[in-house]
């Protein structure tokens, strides 16, 4: 078995399972929906659930409030949920309330963010600092192979993913001859992407690449730039790569951003563990790590149907 | 006579929908769990402590937009103190106490002495607080381990994320309480709450009368960033973490309660039974759609109209 | 019936009629079954006490309240008003005894507000609107540039301001509450001649006063409200002040002015030296200031026109002006008059003359706004005795007799000369030994008026000084031992009451030289 | 006299500071190209339009707390119609700014006719109007993609990111101009603008003079969703996309904007000229900050230090 894996507490036992003559309720609770994806791994993990016919998903938005999330997991406990899907705000603050979960009985999926200590069943989600190492290769190898200088923009100051696309990248630039010129913090916004990129352009006219820590600032980048015709002497990459309409994909596919990075959902997976946890009374493994990939306009509209089957 | 109590009225009337629209499980009505009540009064606590502060800012007629930066600032401290310092629990609650209490009496004194809109002092007090909190805590939030060695909080402290009586009632909810009761005894009281309505009924009637305006107004918002900073506290001991971003938007949260509770916006009426009748009702609400799981979208309206409604209606009592 | 009657007034067609009008705030009401009539070309006087509910009745005919019982007419026809413009739109204006002028904009944009001039492409037609105000300011006597923000006006200008507004309406029917209690005798004359001309136009007046020699001079006829019903309708040219005062109380009216023992030879409680106040404008100031003394058991008047300066003497006593330049020696020691906190501390209240902008917290109880001053006193370890407080309240207000049903109703149900009193207890409250009082009796019923100079007289009797501005004249001559009289902010003149009267007030206030 | 043009002090006062410390590049100030002065007007061009509004809103004495909401419900409605439902460029103008009118019309009738406090009704119509947005664009941002066919938006839509007269001037800085320019002949030139300032100055006594105060109340707020509405296009087209959290904040700025430019929050006291001034103030000060590359967490800082002093030294115009 797995149990060594488990130093304190006993796992609780599976007696959520009921097999596939069961009714479930699920409860997500999820961070911030008004992130683009973060509603794209809501819908997508209400899409999956559509095939599960003994699923009832019940979701939450905690409004980037970690304590709101709290109280969201305190909710699903008093509604006695049959298991709990949650992509935490940040890791520390949601530990306590996840284990109390956990330790009442009810399987845990943490998706995107983890909490600390081992309290839950299954963790998936994708590695921020890779992702950042993944651009920076990208930057150094095929937008400026023989070096040159780059703007940042950041997510918002203070969140872990926003620290770590930017320490992956400088790992990855590291020795190659490029300098980040300038790094401004963009909150995750596209208008302040464009507000930011605005004054970049025009405080570092020798910047050729913006390497923003997600889509909607590149794009907002992108915007300053076409404002000042400089739109195709540089070169935009972000990170995400969401299938949707206003998401990333279309954007490299438009030729607008020369590269995202795909950072999975995990709302598929997710709903793929909880079969396995309530219907099949299987074991998930503890971690579930998945894969980014480069998205240029090669594999853009490829990856784009994929991911809409039907759309 | 009736009306004293009107403030309650809405959050009876909330109450019992909250009853009739229950879910149930196995006959038990889950709202009235009293694990789901405390539930109730835990998560509003810190906007409740918030807005205690914020009644006797209002009751003055001012504002103080900066309380949600203040608990951010606070819990920031709270824990860089704790962890980064390894200060002990008292110091640490009182640099941070005296750093909320510090910062709202600047506020005071730059929106009573230099007589600039509380509005606008306190908005810029927001953006500043903010600052300090990202450059405190090195932008990133800190996280609390507990222990006795270097580096981690005394365990004392992570008795705020704890339930007391039984494992029943949550600590902070027990400080809420505390704190609205002394907050009660005190704007019925003292000598300092008749000088804090009359500046609110007629400010410059007040001067003439002889109340220290001015003094009474800075001491105001001393409280008011004091109370905020307590929030602040808490919050970082429920979490085991503090962060910069801490509190984004509390300060709208706790102006509701206090207008919703018949406090005026106008200053001069209004009191700090009816704030925590606000607050609790909003929590109830929020609880009540939570446990129905009411799409999030729907319950944005949902609270839009009531808060509006429960305004309205304080409008009813005489003038 | 009633109503043609009504508009048949004893024969005589009114311009307007009220028929068995009836009006409740709440529990309180405040006008019972009135009838009332106004004709073309007459001035008609409404008295009362202080709360006998004349402006309640004239607000329901300006339209200003709309859930009344009875009927109103104007030219025999039955009419209801949905507000305040519908009133103006059939002839009726008024002016309110609150100034309800918009202090951010100019003498003329208040004048025209809500009947803006427009040019043909709808656009605000300033210059006809400065144009007209200039008319109108040059035809009534007022001298004011209309380009003035009404907000840097003081008070008494600010009424003028309001009685230009009604007049330049055109009014059939003009109503007048109280429209000189900031004003001097001065521009009381001016006023008396504007009205005199609008009586001769045809148009009726409604005009309320407690000052009784103002009804002599103007009134053709007098109704007397008490307790929201009419008491008393009299012919005004043939009535004495003592029977109106009599109607409007229903009892015979004590000695209007009660003597107090001066001691002239009282300890000097302010003395003041050349007193100048530099907020004013440079340059117009004769710097040789305001001398005075006050002593104890003295009251001693300011008089002057409108302007002279009266008020800001007053606030810089208190520390709650601008800053000034001479000496203050106050019980002896020179004061540095920091404001109003440590004026009250060391024994020297004020009454401001705008009670209801300076004075009162209206939305506030009787009882919270007349401890306020004493809250701090009367708190052990900062705690206030409920019990303690509600005592002393109602003691206050037993004391000055105050017409209220509890303490802790709101100020603001309380009739005007009521509200005054309220300011008053608050300031004894305190037990002071200098008294600043500014306009005391402003919209105060004789009856309410003869115990507040009573209570003045009292407490000079205890040994405490009064200083006392005033505009109407034969107040000063009545209360004060002493009147000192201002113009262009220094003292030009020190009458003596005893051997002066009113007639030598004006003359000194005017700039006359007065010989004693 | 001096004082009428007192709000523009400050800006001058900033402008002179960010020459000072603007950045140079071959002997060029970086600040003072043409290119980067037009690119600060394009940044305030959507908080300046809404601040006009907010401008009438707080001359009555009023607040408007819902406009960041209604700009981004503006801005999904506009991608939605255009881009979901193939409305032509006209219509979805029309209707999307009606749907601002008419929500502001409808928190007017809230706020005067059942006399609610603007400051509670607003922060009610910001949580649904931010509902209504997300509902309406599923919780995603809505692309806007260009062209004739079906599920694209005309091409003139596009414009509103471009620039004119050379690709200088940004379309939206223009559309700000105009509308400022409106506003202020507006503000000057109208009986309703000195019913407006009557409101604010003296409720009762306007009311008495016959002013309709309801109904230009209503109005007033009407004009601000309206404006809001408008910013929420603009916001559209310069992003090329319409996401229900667009305008997060916003309101504050706005205000800010406001009250540098001199606008009393008590009411009765202020123009839309110093509004203008404030909203560039501000946008100078983000582009001088940016442009040198200050830390954000100390932007933070220098700008709510700026903003405290600015409307400050508004306190000095005599009251
Ligand atoms: N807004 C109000 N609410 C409740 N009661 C009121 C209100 N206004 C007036 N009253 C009451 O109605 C009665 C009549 O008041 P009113 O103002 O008409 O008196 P008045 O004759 O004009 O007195 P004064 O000479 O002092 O102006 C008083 O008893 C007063 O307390
Ligand atoms: N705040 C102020 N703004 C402008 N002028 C002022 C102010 N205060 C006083 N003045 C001027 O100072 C002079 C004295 O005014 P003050 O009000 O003291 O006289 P007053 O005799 O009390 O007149 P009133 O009858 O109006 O009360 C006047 O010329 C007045 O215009
Ligand atoms: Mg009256
Ligand atoms: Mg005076």
């Amino acid at each position: 078995t797995t149990s060594e894996n488990r130093p304190g507490g006993q796992p609780p036992a599976n007696t959520a399972c009921k097999g596939a003559g069961g009714k479930y309720v699920i409860g997500m609770s999820q961070a911030n929906v008004a992130e683009p994806y973060r509603q794209r791994m809501d819908d997508d993990i209400r899409a999956a659930a559509k095939s599960v016919p003994q699923f009832e998903v019940r979701f939450t938005d905690a409004q980037q409030d970690n304590s709101r999330q709290v109280s969201d997991v305190e909710n699903f406990l008093t509604q006695q949920v049959d298991l709990l899907i949650i992509s935490p705000n940040e890791a520390k603050p949601l530990t306590a309330v996840v284990k109390k979960a956990y330790d009442k009985g009810i399987p845990v999926i943490v998706l995107d963010r983890k909490v600390e200590g081992d309290a839950y069943t299954t963790w998936i989600g994708a590695d921020n600092v890779e992702i950042g190492r993944q651009a920076g290769k990208y930057v150094a190898e095929q937008l400026l192979p023989g070096g040159g200088k780059i703007a940042e923009i950041r997510g918002l100051a203070g969140s872990t993913p926003a620290k770590e696309r930017g320490d992956g990248f400088r790992e990855a630039i590291q020795g190659k001859n490029i300098d980040i010129a300038v790094s401004q913090d963009g909150d995750w916004l596209r208008e302040k992407g464009q507000e930011k990129a605005d004054a970049i352009l025009k405080s570092n006219p020798d910047v050729s690449v913006i390497y923003a820590h997600n889509d909607p600032m590149a794009e907002g980048a992108y915007l300053a730039a076409r404002a000042t015709g400089k739109q195709d002497s540089l070169k935009f990459i972000g990170i995400d790569g969401l299938p949707i309409p206003s998401g990333g994909l279309k954007a490299v596919e438009a030729g607008r951003l020369s590269a995202t990075l795909i950072y999975p959902t995990a709302g598929k997976e997710a709903v793929e563990s909880a079969r396995k946890i309530l219907v099949d009374c299987q074991q998930t493994p503890k971690t579930q790590t998945l894969p980014t990939q480069l998205i240029t306009k090669e594999n853009a509209a490829q990856v784009y149907a994929k991911e809409n089957p039907g759309g | 006579m009736i009306f004293r109590f009107q403030s309650l009225f809405g959050l009876v009337a909330v109450f019992i929908a909250a009853i009739v629209f229950s879910p149930s499980r196995n006959g038990e009505l889950l709202f009235l769990t009293s694990d789901n009540l405390f539930n109730v009064v835990r998560a509003v606590s810190e906007i409740g402590i918030i807005a205690v502060g914020m009644t006797f800012v209002i009751l003055i007629g001012g504002i103080d937009l900066s309380v949600g930066a203040m608990l951010g600032l606070a819990a920031v401290g709270s824990a860089v103190l704790l962890v980064e310092n390894d200060f002990g629990l008292i110091p640490t609650v009182v640099i941070v106490l005296a750093v909320g209490l510090v910062f709202g009496l600047l506020q005071g004194i730059a929106s009573a002495l230099f007589s600039i809109q509380a509005f606008i002092v306190t908005l810029a007090g927001l953006q500043i607080a903010r600052g300090l909190a990202r450059i405190w805590s090195g932008g990133q939030g800190v996280a609390i381990a507990y222990g006795d060695g270097p580096g981690e909080a005394p365990v004392t402290f992570s008795l705020l994320g704890e339930r007391t009586f039984n494992g029943l009632v949550p600590i902070p909810a027990l400080i809420f309480i505390v704190v609205a009761v002394l907050a009660i005894l005190f704007l019925r009281g003292t000598a300092f709450s008749r000088h804090v309505y009359a500046i609110g009924g007629n400010e410059k009637a007040a001067r003439l009368s002889g109340v220290p305006v001015t003094r009474v107004k800075i001491i105001v918002f001393g409280i008011c960033g004091l109370l905020a900073a307590l929030a602040g506290i808490i919050h970082a001991g429920q979490l085991n973490q503090g962060s910069p971003n801490d509190g984004l938007g509390y300060e709208l949260d706790a102006i509701a309660a206090v207008v919703v509770g018949g406090t005026s916006l106008a200053g001069g009426r209004g009191s700090v039974v009816g704030t925590v009748a606000g607050a609790l009702l909003l929590g109830v609400l929020n609880n009540i759609l939570a446990l129905n799981s009411v799409d999030t979208n729907v319950q944005l309206l949902i609270k839009g109209l009531v808060i509006v409604v429960a305004a309205g209606l304080q409008r009813l009592r005489p003038s | 019936m009633a109503q043609w009657r009504v508009w048949m007034d004893n024969g005589v067609a009114s311009l307007v009629g009220l028929v068995r009008i009836s009006k409740s705030y709440g529990g309180v009401r405040a006008c019972r079954d009135v009838d009332f009539t106004v004709r073309a070309g007459e001035v008609h006087a409404l008295l009362g006490e202080n709360g006998a509910g004349k402006s309640t009745l004239m607000r329901v005919l300006s339209g200003d309240l709309t859930d009344y019982t009875g009927t109103i007419t104007v030219g025999g026809k039955p009419i209801r008003f949905h507000g305040p413009a519908d009133a103006q739109r059939a002839g009726i204006a008024m002016i309110h005894q609150e100034l309800d002028l918009v202090p951010g904009l100019s003498v003329a944009e208040n004048i025209f507000l809500g009947r803006e001039p427009r040019t043909p492409v709808r656009t605000l037609d300033r210059r006809a609107m400065l144009r007209e105000t200039r008319n109108l300011l040059r035809r009534t006597g007022i001298d004011l540039d209309p380009r003035r923000q009404v907000g840097e006006l003081r008070t008494g200008e600010q009424q003028l301001v309001s009685i230009a507004k009604a007049l330049s309406l055109d009014a059939k029917v003009l109503i007048m509450d109280e429209p000189t209690s900031a004003l001097s005798s001065a521009e009381v004359d001016r006023m008396f001649t504007v009205i005199a001309e609008l009586r001769r136009g045809g148009a009726g007046i409604v005009y309320i006063s407690h000052r009784m020699d103002e009804i002599g001079r103007i009134a053709d006829r007098a109704t007397v409200l008490r307790n929201g019903s009419v008491v008393a309708e009299f012919d005004a040219r043939d009535m004495t002040a003592d029977q109106a005062a009599e109607a409007m109380i229903g009892r015979p009216v004590r000695a209007m002015f009660t003597t107090h023992e001066t001691t002239d030879t009282g300890e000097k409680l302010l003395e003041v030296t050349d007193l100048v106040v530099t907020r004013s404008r440079p340059g117009r100031r004769d710097p040789a200031g305001i001398s005075l003394t006050v002593r104890r058991g003295e009251i001693v008047g300011l008089a002057g026109l409108l302007g002279s300066g009266r008020t800001e003497l007053l606030e810089t006593l208190f520390g709650a002006g601008g800053r000034w330049q001479g000496s203050v020696i106050f019980k002896g020691r020179s004061s540095r008059l920091r404001g109003p906190r440590s004026a009250i501390r060391r024994g020297v209240v004020y009454m401001p003359e705008d009670r209801r902008i300076s004075g009162l917290a209206l939305d506030h109880s009787v009882l919270a706004n007349t401890v306020l001053s004493i809250v701090d006193r009367i708190a052990r370890f900062g705690v206030v005795s409920r019990r303690r407080e509600a005592g002393e309240a109602t003691r206050i207000v037993r004391e000055l007799s105050v017409k209220l049903a509890s303490v802790r109703d709101p100020v603001s149900t309380l009739s005007g000369g009521n509200q005054q009193k309220i300011v008053l207890g608050r300031m004894l409250l305190t037990e002071p030994d200098l008294l600043l009082l500014d306009e005391p009796t402003r919209g105060v019923d004789v009856g309410a008026k003869a115990e507040i100079y009573q209570l003045l007289g009292q407490a000079a009797q205890r040994g405490m000084g009064v200083l006392l501005a005033s505009s109407e004249l034969a107040e000063l001559v009545g209360v004060c031992d002493r009147v000192i009289v201002l113009r262009g902010g220094r003292n030009v003149a020190e009458l003596q009451t005893a051997q002066a009267g009113e007639a030598e007030l004006l003359a000194a206030s005017m700039g006359e030289v007065v010989q004693l």
